[in-house]
């Protein structure tokens, strides 16, 4: 019962990390799982205080405060500069 | 592949170039009813932020830019009376004065097709999940978001 | 022929047809600042005022054509900050789905290109001296010139 | 000294004409144009009854009390159809 977490673009270059994967009985929400990455260390503490970070759940963005559950796809992200 | 009624909608991420006249044809084919065509084709350019570019890498979040480009095109269907859309997002390594996106848009109405070519490129400015790694003389570089970029699609509320 | 920054604006009257790609690709040449590039394409629909329709014939005042552009294009110089500028109108005889017009745009910024190329269409109909033949199951027609086109131009105005 | 006048499109048709020569001594604006060809006979003056027609001076759009001169060139149009 996991949720897979992905990283993008400069996101992912800063934690040298695309995808990791959490269990699903410890986080409720987005905030949760951001907090519980931000606790890995001090690295990760520093690059997900970074406020402008965005989130998807299973393809679609959402707030912080969206509630996630197992088999989820859970997607952060630096603000989208496509086009 | 050839476009039907039933499928009025081109996405395409894709690493390969397009070309405008065979897009153009495709939205057109077996498409007498709508006269107009407006499409936006955007461009790499060779200075940004005043540093000379020399390329752009593009990396996209598979799955979810397909869903938000059909999300973006959905809306867009909603507000003005268009007929057939295509929107083609180039990925990878591009050089200088390379096509990277296409947005076409067909309808009976010129204004509509306007509208809905510009609404759909304001919106996957700021939803879709693309991001743009500049090669500049001073190395590489992400993209920095634009906040003007969030104000233009922010205009289509009001 | 290619665009220099001196001959920034192409009009050209032609019986021949054009590639959108050739048009943009020219608009482009040598001109990596501008990243956005707006079209607006015409085609012949196979409808109009209820009755079906087999083609076209498009006559022009020859000399007056190129004078009313040229004026259209300078008043969205003035508007917009824009690159360069292409307008191709087609005369003489065509059928279902052929194009008919091109308007094509290029700016720095995406705005000011989608309204360039909107406002030269909306004068370009209103001001340019081209006028329609309709070929219908009912015989050949001279098009009325639509009100709406009118009330679409003096938009721009407020 | 004279005006060259040109007719486009359906008054073309209908004149079953499309270039006729006028005195310059004889006018002085685009109006008094139109009223001389007006006068050449009935089927001239009924289609020049038609208020919609468009006319320019030297391929300038103008209105009726636009004045005219020598070698002017004066056109008249239905309201033009392009694009």
């Amino acid at each position: 019962m996991t949720i897979k977490v992905v990283f993008f673009a400069a996101l992912r270059e800063q934690l040298d990390c695309s995808e990791i994967s959490i269990a699903a009985n410890e986080v409720q929400t987005v905030a949760d799982i951001k907090t519980k990455l931000a606790h890995k260390n001090e690295h990760w503490q520093q690059v997900f205080s970074n406020g402008a970070l965005l989130s998807a759940i299973n393809h679609d963005m959402v707030t912080s405060d969206n509630r996630v559950k197992a088999d989820d796809e859970v997607a952060f992200f630096p603000p989208v500069t496509g086009g | 592949m050839p476009l039907t009624h039933s499928t009025a909608v081109k996405i395409s991420i894709q690493n390969q170039d397009f070309n405008l006249q065979d897009e153009v044809n495709l939205l057109e084919q077996d498409n007498a009813v709508d006269g107009a065509v407006v499409t936006f084709t955007g461009r790499v350019r060779n200075k940004n932020a005043g540093l000379t570019v020399s390329g752009l890498y593009l990396e996209h979040y598979a799955g979810m830019t397909e869903k938000s480009l059909e999300k973006i095109i959905i809306q867009a269907q909603k507000r003005w009376q268009i007929g057939r859309v295509a929107v083609i997002h180039r990925i990878g390594q591009l050089v200088i004065g390379e096509q990277i996106v296409f947005v076409g848009v067909t309808s009976m109405h010129r204004q509509d097709a306007f509208a809905a070519a510009e609404f759909i490129m304001d919106y996957l400015k700021v939803q879709a999940p693309f991001w743009k790694k500049e090669l500049t003389e001073q190395g590489e570089k992400w993209l920095e978001a634009k906040q003007s970029d969030s104000k233009q699609a922010q205009q289509w509320d009001s």
